[in-house]
Formats: structure tokens, C-alpha cells, sequence
């Protein structure tokens, strides 16, 4: 197993009758961008949940380079390096943006630690390198309830940078931005792949071709195509359950 | 603190509102000022239910003795405080009476609770409380006047009828009480006493509620199996407050007919039973040392002082009202006497005062602090009075401090 | 919510000074009243006894205030069960102050308290030993408080057991202790609970001097949990808090164990209900299970709604105030004040949902 | 034909020595106007005598309606008029004759007695009965007499059994014998008392009764777990009817009611008020309480659309703001009611219907009021499910619990719709209080004792379902009865709220979940 893969086998989830995740099994290499769309209740939510531990499989294998991620929880499968952004941006709207960030720097989590820290000059550059990177050095001590709704994306991604993850799980990164926010999120999201996995859920095809990547497509639970962003434009069973309607 | 001043001030006030406010209410008079009653029951809580009636027999006397002209020429004002039925504020408002208020005297308190809890602020600063309500005895300060009975007025008394052949010649007696000390210390004695008249423990049955206990199905059932081994059984309640009501209809819908296990209760009075159907509660008993339904001279202007007052025929007279109305008449003669309302003189006049109480009796204040009172036991009636069926032929003079419980011996004097 | 800055950003710092300067003038005035109550009594500035006692009383409820106002106010933990932690402070301490009064109970008995003489107790239950030491008590006033903190959190944190329902448990849990405690078969006195105390580390009580000398150490204490709640507040933690507060799950996605982090905070808000309790006991002269009746958890809480939450300072000032009203109105209209102190809650939580802080610092964000 | 018999029995017994007959009853007449043991021995001999002339005399002893004049005469005060006992002669009213429990329990065995031959089976009932309770080895023949001219086979029974209890007093031998029989086949635990209470007086007989008395036992054994179960199943019902009003604003609207408690105790006074207004009809005045149901409804509901209206609405989406400010309401309701009706209990009447015991098949006793409440709760519940399940109100009050937006969309008013199930709740909460004031104080701090237990229900039978909250009443209710003889009333109740504190932890969605978004708080 490589260290920092993430590895799905056979992953089912039921609630109460409902299988929202059938059998799936999916592989993202260390360093990999990945593009996952799907229609409605075909599960993405829910495979995010199985990962970070929110939700726990009724069957299968969910591991992050030796860790079974079954059996951890949320916290502990944050520290080991997997950063969650959701869908509806959550940010600490009583924080500055500045401590939101703060908030998500790597560093030791218990309430003592967190009692007896003091901020460093080290961990204040990388934050106001953060704060750079995703465009509100200047609304740094602004409480982050006044941001408008891509500045609290932006945020929200700029806290998992500041987690330094190995693996980045982005829910509908661009729902509801302007074409210009979302251009700039694309472009923001390549640079962070660089040296991490990024898995990205989105429903905005364009979004997704201007990440030029591996695409998979999900379906009542399971995978029905993977490929590039073409080859799943033209997969006739994806056009049929998804782009045909 | 830049900002200078007006902060402070403001300070100042916001962070000691009250504080500030309080000296202020301090009366500037004091010359041929009123004599002041201070009232200390709770009007709100748990125990107004008991003590507003309290509140209003003493503000009753302040009227009468005011339409006398008055305590040594002096009018007499009452000072209401709501203690809330919370303790610890009975303590904060005895205080406030004797320190802000400056009362001359205090009546006050139903519960031991509440009187525990102010009786070191009485002891401190020297006051004197009037405490209308029987209670377990084992106290005697030298501030506090107790004009309810102590247990040998009430309890050992109401045995005795249960297992004479007028009572029914009990052999077997369920004690059932609120898990207070009132209780607890009243049953340990009649336990020595009853096992002193040859009542073996297996005879003795004896259980504990909370306050405000309103399931008695399993106890009530209990009671009855106890009763149903085949000796003439009785029960002996000190079920405290809201708690009989619901005993009492428990009783009635069981079936447990007075002539077959009669319950004699040492917390039920008239005001009690005003909530419940006494239909079939009639021949069940109480103890006092004073009922209603007593026909003397004494009690028919007491009874028609407090309708007049209250202006309301429904409403019924009890045992610690009687004993807040011997207290204050006691009180007004022993200032009368002394010729001073000061704590020490009042004190001493109080002692051998003697008062033509409303059950029938003259009763008198001894050195103990306490008031020598007749016992009397009385019949729940259809129409919510009691009929006395027994009494004592004299006032009993009041033992606050029980030969039964051995610890006495021991007691530092 | 989104209350944005509209004043130039100078009036920032000023207004956060002048509730500062509230604070520490009201302290400072606190402080001067057992001197003023020194003064001859027909001196315009005299305070008598009562001032200083019912005070003393109020600054051990601002301390209870501080404690729910740190678990409530910044971690957003709404505990309706803090007056149980304050009531088992305080019972704490009445043990120890039972076991000083020695032989010189009613009857005579050197180790047993009056109430377990007359039921007929024939030997301390051993519950009951090393409460005849301050410091024993001193920590066992922290540790029982925190321990049962620390059981009822964990289980409850554990199983993600948040608002509303979390509050009804710690209320069941208050109620739960009250029945236990009224029970006489505890050895804790049952319905009268401890009275009677005589002295304190040898200073007798009911006293002008032992009043002012627990009065300082209540404030004291205040000072002290002040500054300690403040410093918590500002520091990273509270910023962990106040999101815990506000998005609890976001904040373990973020790799912050909030089990363990509220129950911290809930543990050490418990302790320092149980200190406030610790000392309101020898200041009142009483502990009984009514401390633990449910409605005094939550007037505790109404204090804190009514100051202001999440300020500490309306904690602070929300407890004078309400209790100040309470006194006040008990005896100015003893039948009324229940419409007035109810009025006030009512109106506080619809037209002050910032409470009394909220409304001096108007227009502020937090 | 009977009555016929019965005349010429009891012209023959006053005709065998009219003269001495006559004496010893007036002797034993004036008897009753003395202290309270003389009247119990005047009742004996009234009793003893058999002379029938007593029946009314006594029977207006026992309730109350004897008086006694100056010069000694007995007079009887029947329907206002007074005449006197022995003439006839209507007579101005004297002094009413007070008895205590000896002579009512002597009142019991002569009533019993001379009414042994009434010729109304129920009369004869409440003979046998009281025969059987007063044992008093005099019955004996009577008894015997009675059981042999009995037809009602139910009455023979009964007799029969007084009859053996009687027995146990008699000096021959054979007789106790079959008295200890037939008293171990009823199985009772009047005849188990009976037995007792023989065994000091009989060591010869000592083996026979304990073997019958273990006979008993087993018997009643059954009957007292069937009477622990209908306990915990009343106790059950009360938790129910507190908590259902409960379990709609809290589970169905997330509002924390803290006055819930208060609403409870406005649909009480609501009974008082409604018992006082029909004082006046007398055939109205059996149904006060079915009338009071309706009227307690609409008070409490009416309290509660001004309190949703007024306050509560402001506060949606904010729980703990709720709470507090409910808090507050509740305790101006309370203080309000102090002060209008005082802080005195309140007489509530039951009716008649409501009063006294049931025996159940198996001879199971259950007390009427308890079982009437255990119903009406069952009603309640079961016209609560029905009014969210089939009304046009519960369609849109479940659309707006699934999601206020959509709802809003098709036209539903949403606003109102939370009015008026808070009014729903409220609602239930004052019926509950109408049958609460049938056990409890009627007092301003009704309300209190119950929230906290109501909340507790809510949440470990599952906050938003009702059936939950029914299997939750009747579970906490049952384990609270089933510890309660071993633990204690206190420690019982501690243990329940630490049991249920325990179970949240490990489901914190109660016993049954709602499932979906409308879970969340």
C-alpha cells in the first residue's frame, strides 16, 4: 500500500433500507486531482462521510495509507491528514478570518496545548502565506460572518491548507459563484494538487473540465465510468443516467 | 480608567446597584415610630400554599391591636417580606428585618428548615422570632418563642387514643412520614414509646416519602397487608403538606375505612382538607391543640375576627394560626408589661404570660421557651371540620427535649 | 447576527475600556464595603451588616455565573444542572464546617453532627472522614464537582449528546441529586441539610470580622476566576470554544477531539461552581438539598442571559443585577416580584438577546 | 312471598316476650345519647335485640342525622324534618348526636345485623360484608337463618364466608374447622386477616390455619403482582397525559416549554371552575369533569396561541432562549393563579362514578379513578394520533415539521399552523390537568412536580413520536412500581432518572427516532 493512497473496497452503506453506497471501491493515488460528479443521491456525500468518519460502512474497506479509517473518528482521521471541505461553506462566523485559520494550523489539538499556545513568527508567516494564497490578506481581522460567499470558500479551503493535508476532500467547491470566483477556484485547486490528492465532488461540468483531470462518475451507490472529462462526456450509460436528461 | 469620572461612577452603581440602594430604605424616623412586626412566611414557592394564611393572621392582630389604639401608645405596623420557600433567603430576609427593617419582632417560619436556617441570625443580632408551627422539639433558643407543639403535645398523646378502646385498641402501627426531620425525630420517640408499651419492632411499620409525594398506590397497599395480619392496625401520619392530598384520596378510593385502620395525622389541618372530598375520609384523625370546630367563647371571636378580616366566610381557621394569634396576644401583653419593646425586657415579661387561647385553654409561656398546650384529638367530619372525640383535661406543659431519645442524657444544659 | 462595525474603529477600544472600568470600579466599590460598614452607623456612608452580607452572597453567585457563562456563553455546553455542582461545593464545605463545631453541638457528641445524634447514628459513616481538614475540603470542594462533571460530560459528550437534550439530562441529573440528598438515610441531613456551624480555620462565625474576612475571599475568588476565565477566553482555546459553539462538527473535521475539549471546560466551569459554593456555605450559615432544586440552575442561567453571554463581565453583572431586583422587590412588593423577575426574563431573552453587556456595547461586534 | 315470610318471622320474634322486649330496647336507646362508649354498648344490645324499630334509628346515627333533645328524647332528622325517634311526633331539632370510630365500627356489625333480612339484595350485601368484618360470635344463628333462606347465589356466597369468619369465634370446634375451610377457598385478604387474628386464640388449630393462610398467600400472591402491574400502568398513564402536550411542542416543534408544567395546572383550576359554575344545576352537576374536558382545552389552548403568538414565535431556531423565557412565563401563570385563587388548595369533587374500588375478575382491586385515568390517557393519546394522522391541521402540521419552506410554498400558513399546534399542546397539557386534579393538589405549584418527569418521558421514548412517549409513560411508570417495594418510593424514582440518563447516553434519539431531518433539535 502506498503510503498516503486512499483505498475504498466494497464499500456499502444502508440506512434504513436505503442503500446509499453500493459496492464501491475507488483508488486515489498520492498527488492526485479527482474530479467526482454524479446526479443527485448517488452517494458523493455520503462516500465523503464514509472517509472522514462521519458515517460508518454497514460493509467494506476504507483505509488511508495504513489506517483503517473505519474505525477512527472524525477528529483522529482529521489529524492524520485528511481535510474535509463541505458543501455549504462552514466557517466560524464569530472568528476573524485570521483565526479561522489559526485555528486550522497544524499543531497540537488538546486543550492544554491550545490553553498554552502562543503564535509563533513561523506560524504566523505560513498563515499570512495562506491568507495570500487564497486572496484576503486584507480582511485578515474582519469577522468571518461579513465575507461574501466566495471569500468564505475561499476560507474554507485556505483552513484545510493550513491543516497541511495529504488527502483533500472538496464538496461543490463553486455552487453559487460568480463565473470569475470560479475560475479563480480552479485555478486555486490545481496549484494546491500539486503536492497532495485532492478529491473534488461538483456538479458544474465546466468546473470540472477546467480541472482537466480523472473523472469518475458515481451512480446509486457505485462507480459507473472513470476516465477522463471526454471519455465520460461520451460513455453512453452516463449520458443516459446523467447528461442525457 | 482614562475615561475619567463619570465611568466610575456609573460603575459604581451598575456594579453595586443594590447594594447602594438598600441603606437607603433604612427609616430616618425614630422617635414615637411605629412599633414594627416583621412577617417572615412565604408567600411564593413550595410552602405558600401554608404560610400565606400565616401572613394574613399576623397582619389580622396588627389590625386589631392597632384598632385598640395601638402598643404603648405606639402604632403597630407589620413589615412583609417573601422569603420565597427558599432557605437560604429565609436567612438573607431575617436579616434584612432586624438589620434594615429594624423589627421589634418577627413571626415567621413554618418549616424547621427555615427556621435552622435563621435562627443564627436571630441568636447574633439578638431578635425574637415567634414560630407558630408544632415541630420535633430538640431546640430551645433562647430568641425564639415556639408556640406549636412540641412532640409530647401532639404525637405521644395521639398513640395513646389509637390503642385505648376508644381508639380502636391498635396493636399494629404503620408510622408514614415525609422524609424530613420533622418525622424522622417524631416517629424515633413514638418507636421508644411504643416500644415501651410492649410493641414489638415487627408491629412497627415505618416509611418515607419525598415531599410532594403524589403516588401512594404501592404504599397505601402496603399499608393494607400490614393491617392484614390479623391485629388491629392503625397509621400514624406525619405526611408533611402537598403530599396528603393525594394520600387522603388514596386512602378513600382503597377503601381503608377509619373503623377498620383509623389514620391519625399530625400535619393535617383544616386548611389541608379544604382540597379534598372528606366523604370518605370521615372517622380518620388528627392531632392538635386546636381545632375549628371547638365551641368556646375564645374561638368564636377568633373565628369571626378572621372572617372579617379575610372577607371570606369559605375560608377556615387552623392550628398554627391559633398559635400565631396566642403568640402575638402573649407578645403584645409581655411588651404591654415591660413597657418596652426591647428584646431582653420582652423576654423576660414573655415568661409565665398567660393567654385564654381560642381551644379553650389558658395557656402559658414557661422558661422553656415553649407553650404549655391541651392535646386534643378530632375526627375528620363530611364537611371538612374536625369533631374532637378526646382531649386532654388540662394544658400539658411542653417537653422539647424528648425523655425518649437517649442522646438527651447527654445534652450539654 | 451579522452585526457588522459601523463606528470608526477607535470607539473599539474605549468602549471595551469603559466595561473594564465598570468592572474594576465595581470591584473596588464591592471591596470598600466592609470598610464602610466599619464606620460609625449614623455616618452618611455607613452600610450595615446586611449590605455585606447579602453582597457577599452575590458575589459567590457572579462566581457561579462566571462558571456557566464560560461552559454555556463560549463553549455553547447549556448546563441546567450547574446549581448541583454549586450545591455539592457547598455541602463539601458544610461537612467540614459540621465536623469543626466538635463537642460544642447540643449534645456534647466531638465526632458526630447533632442530626445524625438525634437519629440515633452511632458512627461517622465513612464517607464522612478527612473532612475535618480545610485543605482536604479545599480540594475535595474541586474534585467532587469536577468529578461528576467529568462522568455526566464524557458520557454525555461521548454520545454527542448536545443542547437541548443536554440540558434536560444535567436537569434530570440536579433533580436526581436533590431527591437523593432530602433523603436522611444519605447522612447528609436530609431536608435541613447543615446549620449551626460555629467557626472557620478558628475564626468564629457570625461575626462582623468572619463576614468582611469570607466576604474578601469571595472576592478574592472572583478576581481569580475572572482573570482565569478571561485568560482561557483569549487564548486559543476559547477561540477553539466559541467555534465548538458555533459549528461543533466543522471543528472535528478540523482534528480537534471536542469531546475532550468541552469536557474540559465543563469539568473546570463544574469546580468552579463547586468553589462558589464552597464559599456561599459560611457565608449563609446553611447548605440544604434546595440548592439542588432544578429552578436554581436555571435563574443561575437567567442571570447570565440577562447580563449578557459569552462576556463574562455580563455574568458578572447579570448576577448582581437579578439578585439585587430579587432582594429588593421580595420585600418592596412581596407579591408582585414574581411578575416583575419573570417580566424581566421574558423581556430580556426577546429584546436583549445580548443581555445588559449587549445593550452598553451597541453596535459592537464581539 | 318472601317479604310475607320475613313479617311473620319478625312479628313472631317481637311477639315471643313483647314486654321485656320492650324494656331492654328503650333501656338500650337511651344508651345512644351517652359518652362514646356508652353508645357503642346501646348499639350492641340494638343490635343483639334484633328488634327492627332500630334499623332507622341507627341508620340515622350512622349519618349523622340523630339528635338529641334536652330532656333525653331521640329525635330523627329525615329530609329537614325532625320527629321523634320512638312516636313519630314531629319535634323541633335538638342537638345532633356525634359518634366515633368504635361506635361506627359497633354501627357496622348491628346495621349488619338487622338488615340481614332486608328484603333489597344490596342492603343484605353491605350486611354480609359488615357482618364478616365485625366477627362477633353472636351472628352466628342469624347468619345461619340468612344463608338458609338466600337465593342470590352471589349473596350466598358471601354469607357464607361472614358466616365462616364468624365461625372462627365460636367455642365448637367442628365449626372453626370449616370456617378455616372455606376462608383458605376464598383466597381473600380480609378472610387472611380473619385467620390470623384466630390463631392466637386457637393453638389447636394453629397447623390448620397456617396451612390455610400459605393457601391464601399463593393465591394472592398473582393477584398482588396483577395489582403492582395496574400501579405501574396508573402511574404510567399520569406520565403519559403530563408528557403527551410535551411530546407535540417539544417533539414536533422543538419549542422547550417550560411553563408546560403551569398549562397543567390551568386545565385544573379550569375543573374547579367548572365544578363551581354548575354548583347551581344539580343535574349537571354528576358531570362536571366530562364537562370540564372541553373546557380545559380551550382555556389552556387559548394560553397557548397567545403565549406562541406573543412570545414564542420570536424565539424559533433559538431552544435555550425558549426555555428561559418559558421559565419566566411559567412563573407569572403561577403567581397569577396565586393570586386570584389563593395559594390554598382547591376542592376538587370526585364523582361518584370516579370513587372507591373495582374488583377485577381473579378479585383483583383496582381503584376507579386510576382506571378511569388510565382510559382517559389512552383516549387522549388516541385523539391526539388521530388528530395529526387524519385532519386537514395534522397534514399541514406534519408538512411544516418536514420542511417550513416547501410548505409555505403551497399555501400553507405556516404561521398559523405553529399557532395552532402549540395551542394543540397546550391543550392536551390542560386535560391532563383535568385528570391530575382527580389525584393530586389542586395548588399553583401543580404544575411543577411534573415537568421534569415529562421531559424525561419525551426524551427516552424519542422526542417527535407519540407512540414513544406512550411505551415510554408506561415503561418508566411500570419499573418505577416493580422497584418501588424494594428500593424504596425515593430511591426508586432516583434510580429511574439515573436509568434513563444512562440509556441517552447510549441512544441518544430515545427509544424510537424519528427519522429524517425532522430529528435534529
Amino acid at each position: 500500500m502506498t503510503p498516503g493512497s486512499l483505498y475504498l473496497d466494497g464499500v456499502s452503506v444502508v440506512f434504513d433500507g436505503f442503500r446509499a453506497l453500493n459496492s464501491l471501491s475507488l483508488i486515489i493515488e498520492p498527488g492526485e486531482l479527482r474530479a467526482i460528479i454524479g446526479p443527485n443521491g448517488a452517494g458523493k456525500t455520503t462516500m465523503m462521510d464514509i472517509i472522514t468518519g462521519k458515517t460508518r460502512p454497514s460493509e467494506g474497506t476504507v483505509s488511508f495509507g495504513d489506517h483503517d479509517l473505519t474505525r477512527l473518528d472524525e477528529a483522529t482521521i482529521a489529524n492524520l491528514g485528511i481535510g474535509r471541505k463541505f458543501q455549504k461553506p462552514t466557517v466560524f462566523d464569530a472568528l476573524t478570518v485570521f483565526e479561522n485559520l489559526e485555528l486550522a494550523l497544524k499543531a497540537p489539538r488538546d486543550p492544554w496545548s491550545c490553553l498554552r499556545w502562543a503564535l509563533s513568527q513561523e506560524a504566523r508567516r505560513r498563515i499570512e502565506a495562506v491568507l495570500a494564497e487564497i486572496g484576503l490578506p486584507e480582511r485578515a481581522q474582519d469577522r468571518a460572518a461579513i465575507l461574501s460567499h466566495g471569500q468564505r470558500q475561499w476560507l474554507e479551503i485556505g483552513m484545510l491548507l493550513m491543516q497541511d493535508p495529504q488527502l483533500l476532500l472538496v464538496d461543490e467547491p463553486v455552487a453559487g459563484m460568480t463565473d470569475q470566483e470560479t475560475e479563480h477556484t480552479a485555478a486555486l485547486l490545481r496549484r494546491i494538487a500539486g503536492n497532495r490528492s485532492v478529491v473534488v465532488v461538483e456538479h458544474d461540468l465546466e468546473f470540472v473540465r477546467a480541472l482537466g483531470q480523472k473523472v469518475t462518475v458515481l451512480c446509486e451507490g457505485s462507480v459507473l465510468s472513470e476516465g477522463s472529462i471526454d471519455h465520460v462526456q461520451n460513455d453512453p450509460r452516463v449520458i443516459e443516467v446523467y447528461l442525457g436528461r | 480608567m482614562t475615561l475619567g469620572t463619570p465611568f466610575s461612577r456609573r460603575a459604581l452603581m451598575a456594579g453595586a446597584a443594590g447594594a447602594l440602594a438598600l441603606p437607603a430604605l433604612r427609616p430616618a424616623f425614630a422617635q414615637a415610630a411605629p412599633i414594627k412586626v416583621g412577617v417572615l412566611h412565604s408567600l411564593s414557592g413550595t410552602m405558600a400554599i401554608s404560610e400565606t394564611a400565616l401572613r394574613d393572621t399576623v397582619l389580622m392582630m396588627v389590625d386589631w391591636i392597632n384598632g385598640k389604639g395601638g402598643l404603648l401608645g405606639r402604632k403597630v405596623e407589620a413589615v412583609v417580606v417573601d422569603p420565597a420557600s427558599n432557605w437560604p433567603l429565609f436567612a438573607e430576609k431575617a436579616r434584612e428585618l432586624l438589620q434594615v427593617h429594624k423589627v421589634d419582632v418577627t413571626f415567621g417560619c413554618w418549616t424547621s428548615v427555615s427556621r435552622k436556617s435563621v435562627l443564627p441570625v436571630f441568636e447574633e443580632l439578638n431578635g425574637l422570632l415567634f414560630y407558630p408551627v408544632q415541630y420535633e422539639g430538640e431546640e430551645q433558643s433562647r430568641n425564639v418563642f415556639y408556640t406549636g407543639a412540641a412532640p409530647n403535645q401532639q404525637a405521644i398523646p395521639a398513640v395513646d387514643y389509637l390503642m385505648s378502646a376508644d381508639g380502636g385498641e391498635a396493636k399494629r402501627i404503620a408510622l408514614l412520614g415525609t422524609d424530613y426531620v420533622y418525622p424522622r425525630t417524631t416517629n424515633r420517640i413514638l418507636r421508644a414509646y411504643l416500644n415501651s408499651k410492649g410493641v414489638s419492632d415487627a408491629d412497627i411499620m415505618e416509611e418515607y416519602t419525598p415531599f410532594g409525594h403524589s403516588d401512594w398506590q404501592g404504599i397505601v397497599s402496603r399499608v393494607k397487608r400490614f393491617a392484614g395480619e390479623g391485629k388491629r392496625a392503625a397509621i400514624v401520619s406525619t405526611i408533611n403538606g402537598d403530599a396528603n392530598v393525594p394520600f387522603y384520596r388514596e386512602l378513600g378510593n382503597q377503601g381503608i375505612k377509619a373503623e377498620d385502620i383509623p389514620c391519625v395525622a399530625f400535619s393535617v389541618g383544616e386548611e389541608e382538607l379544604a382540597g379534598i372530598d372528606t366523604k370518605p375520609l370521615v372517622g380518620h384523625l388528627a392531632a392538635w391543640n386546636y381545632f375549628m370546630s371547638v365551641d368556646t367563647p375564645a374561638n368564636a371571636e377568633f373565628k369571626k375576627m378572621w372572617r372579617a378580616y379575610i372577607k371570606n366566610d369559605k375560608r377556615v381557621t387552623n392550628d398554627p394560626m391559633e398559635a400565631t394569634y396566642t403568640g402575638f396576644r402573649m407578645w403584645a401583653q409581655a411588651v404591654a408589661q415591660s413597657g418596652t419593646t426591647a428584646v431582653d425586657k420582652v423576654r423576660e415579661a414573655m415568661y409565665g404570660q398567660k393567654v385564654e387561647a381560642p381551644c379553650g385553654y389558658t395557656e402559658q409561656m414557661w422558661q422553656n421557651h415553649h407553650l404549655s398546650k391541651p392535646v386534643m384529638i378530632g375526627e375528620i367530619q363530611e364537611d371538612g371540620q374536625f369533631n374532637v372525640v378526646w382531649k386532654t383535661p388540662d394544658a400539658i406543659k411542653a417537653e422539647n427535649w424528648s425523655p425518649y431519645i437517649p442522646e438527651n442524657a447527654n445534652r450539654k444544659k | 447576527m451579522s452585526a457588522t462595525i459601523t463606528g470608526a474603529p477607535w470607539l473599539r477600544p474605549s468602549r471595551a475600556l469603559i466595561l473594564r472600568g465598570l468592572l474594576l470600579a465595581g470591584l473596588a466599590s464591592l471591596a470598600l464595603l466592609p470598610v464602610l460598614n466599619r464606620l460609625p452607623a449614623d455616618s452618611a456612608l455607613h452600610v450595615s451588616d446586611f449590605v455585606v452580607a447579602v453582597s457577599g452572597k452575590w458575589v459567590c453567585y457572579a462566581v457561579l455565573a462566571l462558571a456557566i457563562d464560560l461552559a454555556w456563553g463560549y463553549a455553547g455546553i447549556l448546563s441546567l444542572g450547574h446549581g448541583a455542582f454549586f450545591a455539592l461545593g457547598g455541602y463539601v464545605m458544610g461537612m467540614h464546617l459540621m465536623r469543626l463545631i466538635g463537642p460544642r453541638g447540643v449534645y456534647g457528641n466531638p465526632i458526630l453532627p447533632d442530626f445524625m445524634v438525634f437519629l440515633g447514628w452511632k458512627e461517622l459513616p465513612w464517607y464522612w472522614w478527612g473532612f475535618s481538614s480545610f485543605p482536604f475540603v479545599l480540594l475535595m470542594a474541586l474534585v467532587v464537582p469536577g468529578l461528576l462533571a467529568g462522568v455526566v460530560g464524557y458520557l454525555a459528550f461521548r454520545s454527542r449528546i448536545t443542547g437541548v437534550y443536554f440540558s434536560i439530562i444535567t436537569q434530570a441529573m440536579t433533580y436526581a441529586l436533590m431527591l437523593a440528598f432530602f433523603r436522611n438515610d444519605m447522612g447528609f441531613g436530609g431536608n435541613n441539610g447543615f446549620t449551626d456551624f460555629k467557626e472557620l480555620l478558628g475564626l468564629p462565625l457570625n461575626t462582623a470580622e468572619a463576614r468582611a474576612a469570607l466576604f474578601y475571599a469571595a472576592l478574592a475568588v472572583l478576581a481569580g476566576a475572572l482573570w482565569l476565565c478571561r485568560h482561557i477566553t483569549r487564548s486559543k482555546l476559547g477561540r477553539v470554544l466559541v467555534a465548538v459553539r458555533d459549528a461543533e462538527s466543522r471543528v472535528r473535521f478540523l482534528g480537534y477531539d471536542t469531546t475532550q475539549v468541552k469536557l474540559a471546560v465543563f469539568v473546570l466551569s463544574a469546580m468552579l461552581a463547586g468553589l462558589a459554593g464552597a464559599l456561599y456555605v459560611p457565608l449563609i450559615g446553611i447548605i440544604n438539598p434546595g440548592e439542588f432544586s432544578p429552578g436554581n440552575s436555571i435563574e443561575a442561567v437567567i442571570w447570565v442571559a440577562v447580563g449578557g453571554r459569552g462576556t463574562l463581565v455580563g455574568a458578572v453583572l447579570g448576577a448582581f443585577t437579578v439578585n439585587a431586583v430579587k432582594t429588593w422587590l421580595t420585600s418592596f412588593a412581596p407579591d408582585l416580584w414574581l411578575f416583575v423577575l419573570g417580566g424581566l426574563f421574558i423581556a430580556v431573552t426577546l429584546f436583549l438577546p445580548r443581555g445588559l453587556v449587549g445593550l452598553l456595547r451597541k453596535g459592537e461586534g464581539r | 312471598m318472601r317479604r310475607i315470610l320475613l313479617l311473620l318471622i319478625l312479628l313472631l320474634l317481637s311477639a315471643t316476650s313483647p314486654a321485656s322486649a320492650q324494656d331492654a330496647f328503650t333501656n338500650a336507646l337511651a344508651g345512644l345519647s351517652g359518652g362514646y362508649g356508652a353508645q357503642a354498648e346501646a348499639v350492641e344490645r340494638l343490635g343483639a335485640l334484633g328488634d327492627p324499630r332500630a334499623l332507622p334509628i341507627l341508620q340515622a346515627l350512622a349519618e349523622g342525622r340523630l339528635q338529641k333533645r334536652a330532656d333525653g328524647a331521640l329525635l330523627v332528622e329525615q329530609g329537614g324534618a325532625v320527629r321523634e325517634a320512638l312516636s313519630g311526633a314531629a319535634a323541633t331539632p335538638g342537638e345532633t348526636i356525634r359518634i366515633n370510630n368504635r361506635v361506627r365500627a359497633a354501627l357496622r356489625g348491628a346495621l349488619g345485623r338487622l338488615q340481614l333480612a332486608a328484603p333489597e339484595a344490596a342492603q343484605r350485601r353491605v350486611a354480609a360484608e359488615a357482618l364478616f368484618r365485625s366477627r362477633d360470635a353472636a351472628n352466628i344463628q342469624p347468619l345461619e337463618q340468612a344463608l338458609a333462606r338466600e337465593t342470590v347465589p352471589d349473596l350466598r356466597d358471601r354469607l357464607a364466608l361472614a358466616l365462616a369468619a364468624t365461625r372462627l369465634g365460636a367455642p365448637d370446634t367442628t365449626a372453626k374447622q370449616q370456617g378455616i375451610e372455606l376462608l383458605a377457598e376464598s383466597g381473600s385478604a380480609e378472610a387472611r386477616a380473619a385467620l390470623l387474628e384466630a390463631r392466637a386464640a386457637n393453638p389447636d388449630l394453629a397447623g390448620a390455619i397456617e396451612k390455610a393462610v400459605a393457601a391464601i398467600d399463593r393465591k394472592l400472591e398473582l393477584r398482588r403482582a396483577a395489582e403492582t402491574v395496574f400501579q405501574g400502568l396508573s402511574l404510567g398513564s399520569i406520565l403519559l397525559l403530563a408528557a403527551l402536550g410535551l411530546a407535540v411542542t417539544f417533539g414536533v416543534m422543538g419549542v422547550i416549554n417550560m411553563a408546560h408544567g403551569e398549562m397543567v395546572m390551568l386545565g385544573a383550576y379550569t375543573t374547579v371552575v367548572v365544578q363551581e359554575a354548575v354548583r347551581g344545576i344539580p343535574w349537571l352537576q354528576p358531570w362536571s369533569l366530562p364537562l370540564a374536558v372541553p373546557a380545559a382545552f380551550l382555556v389552556t389552548a387559548a394560553v397557548g396561541v397567545a403565549l406562541e403568538r406573543g412570545l414564542i414565535r420570536h424565539l424559533y431556531g433559538r431552544p435555550l432562549e425558549t426555555l428561559l423565557m418559558t421559565f419566566g412565563v411559567g412563573m407569572i401563570l403561577q403567581q397569577a393563579v396565586r393570586l386570584i385563587f389563593g395559594a390554598q388548595n382547591q376542592e376538587v369533587v370526585s364523582p361518584a362514578w370516579m370513587q372507591g374500588t373495582l374488583a377485577l375478575p381473579g378479585g383483583v382491586l383496582v381503584t376507579q379513578n386510576r382506571l378511569w385515568i388510565i382510559l382517559f390517557g389512552l383516549l387522549v393519546l388516541a385523539l391526539a394520533v388521530a388528530a395529526i394522522r387524519f385532519t386537514r391541521f395534522g397534514l399541514e402540521m406534519r408538512a411544516v415539521v418536514q420542511n417550513r419552506r416547501i410548505a409555505s410554498t403551497m399555501g400553507i400558513r405556516t404561521g398559523r399552523v405553529d399557532a395552532m399546534t402549540f395551542a394543540f399542546g397546550s391543550g392536551i397539557a390542560g386535560m391532563a390537568g383535568v385528570a391530575l386534579s382527580q389525584i393530586d393538589n389542586v395548588s399553583p405549584n401543580l404544575g411543577t412536580g411534573y415537568i421534569i418527569d415529562s421531559f424525561m418521558v419525551v426524551v427516552f421514548g424519542g422526542v417527535g413520536s407519540l407512540a414513544g412517549t406512550m411505551i415510554g409513560a408506561f415503561t418508566l411508570g411500570l419499573v418505577n412500581k416493580l422497584l418501588e417495594p424494594w428500593a424504596g418510593a425515593v430511591l426508586a424514582k432516583i434510580a429511574v432518572l439515573v436509568g434513563i440518563m444512562l440509556f441517552i447516553q447510549r441512544r441518544p434519539k430515545g427509544l424510537f427516532a424519528l427519522k429524517g431531518r425532522a430529528a435534529e433539535p
